[in-house]
């Protein structure tokens, strides 16, 4: 089981901050990813951002990273802070 | 006394108080250097403007606990503080405050201008500006990744 | 309100209300940059250390009005203020604030060390330290005098 | 009618802030100078530093500048403020 947390433009075009997933076996961020566009709209368009970032347990990790059981993994838009 | 600090918090804070606690037990530092972010009018002419800070608990403190590290690696540092607030903010309230006590004040510009510039592109903040006439998320700036990348390139 | 002010005083200033003062009608501006001197523990171990600052009432004033003219010719400022504070001070104590607000960050951080970097080597104030081992009248630094040629180069 | 000021440790070594001068004509910096340090100690001795700041009507001046009757003439040592 991990678990999936969403942010700020994302979070409010998905309607969920969070959710909880089942992994079948070790997958990437990517791969995780692309399977969250399989599920159509809203996923497929808010996800398809060529400035998304994700972290895994709250550390910005590369696309490739693979993910584990128990993981946290974040997605979200550039961060506007400051 | 933290030699390092940092708060997010949704309350507004008193600047002299933090400054009387920077300095506490703390005469070595002839210098204090601070940057304070506040909310700009962006809606000059609307009668609403509101501004929501978003953040991602538990990462904010781990990246800017970081920041401050490699700041007090890369400079003589005595005391450094972030502050960064979070929740709905009006125009003109303070959004963040860094600030850097060193016996150098070349020193504690260079580390507070690194703490701002590293915070706005690394810590998981976002802004969304709401008016009369609706609400949008800010867009990061490309200036901004700039600033930050001077920093590497210093290394 | 003057968008450049300043003020040489004796007593002793708090920064909250300086920074309202600040801001106050000025939401244009996102960033405040702030440096503060204060009287380093000079004598550590010793039971008494003070600091006298004594300076050229008139020249002071008309220095440090060219430095913020100077500084608002080269950099976007929307707010700047000067405080600097003559007579006995004790160690801990505030000697001197620099503030700059502008839109631009960057803009703020250079305007400010520009500020004091010129101001210490141009304005005419003068320490003297006081222990229970006698006084001294502090001597010019050299560091100082680089980093004000500094910003003369970069004209 | 000339004033003339002294700082910080000049002031404390010669033992006066402010006095009053006749100008019989137009001199320079350098002149006046040379003048205060013809009447002996502790002149002589306090205005041969090298690292000795003059300014005419609160601006700092080089010693070849002139001096016109009714100007402040001040004498310092450089600055250490901020």
């Amino acid at each position: 089981m991990i678990t999936l947390l969403y942010f700020a433009r994302y979070r409010e075009a998905l309607g969920q901050e969070k959710e909880q997933l089942e992994l079948d076996s070790p997958c990437s961020l990517q791969e995780l990813l692309d399977r969250l566009r399989e599920r159509g709209e809203p996923w497929a368009s808010t996800l398809n951002d060529n400035k998304l970032l994700m972290a895994i347990n709250q550390t910005i990790a590369p696309a490739e990273q693979l993910i584990n059981d128990g993981d946290e993994v974040a997605f979200f838009p550039p961060v506007t802070g400051g | 006394m933290d030699k390092l600090q940092l708060s997010i918090q949704t309350d507004d804070f008193n600047i002299e108080d933090e400054y009387q606690y920077l300095r506490q037990g703390n005469s070595d530092s002839g210098a204090v250097v601070t940057f304070l972010g506040q909310v700009r009018d962006f809606n000059q002419g609307e009668a609403v403007s509101q501004l929501e800070l978003e953040h991602y608990p538990g990462m904010t403190e781990s990246v800017l606990k970081k920041l401050l590290e490699e700041a007090d690696k890369r400079w003589a540092i005595d005391r450094a503080k972030i502050i960064h607030r979070v929740g709905p903010l009006n125009a003109s309230d303070k959004i963040v405050w860094v600030a850097v006590a060193s016996a150098h004040r070349g020193d504690a510009f260079h580390a507070c201008e690194f703490l701002i510039d590293a915070l706005k592109t690394q810590a998981p903040f976002w802004k969304k500006e709401r008016s009369a006439t609706g609400e949008r998320w800010l867009d990061a700036r490309d200036s901004d990744q700039d600033k930050a990348q001077q920093w590497m390139k210093n290394d």
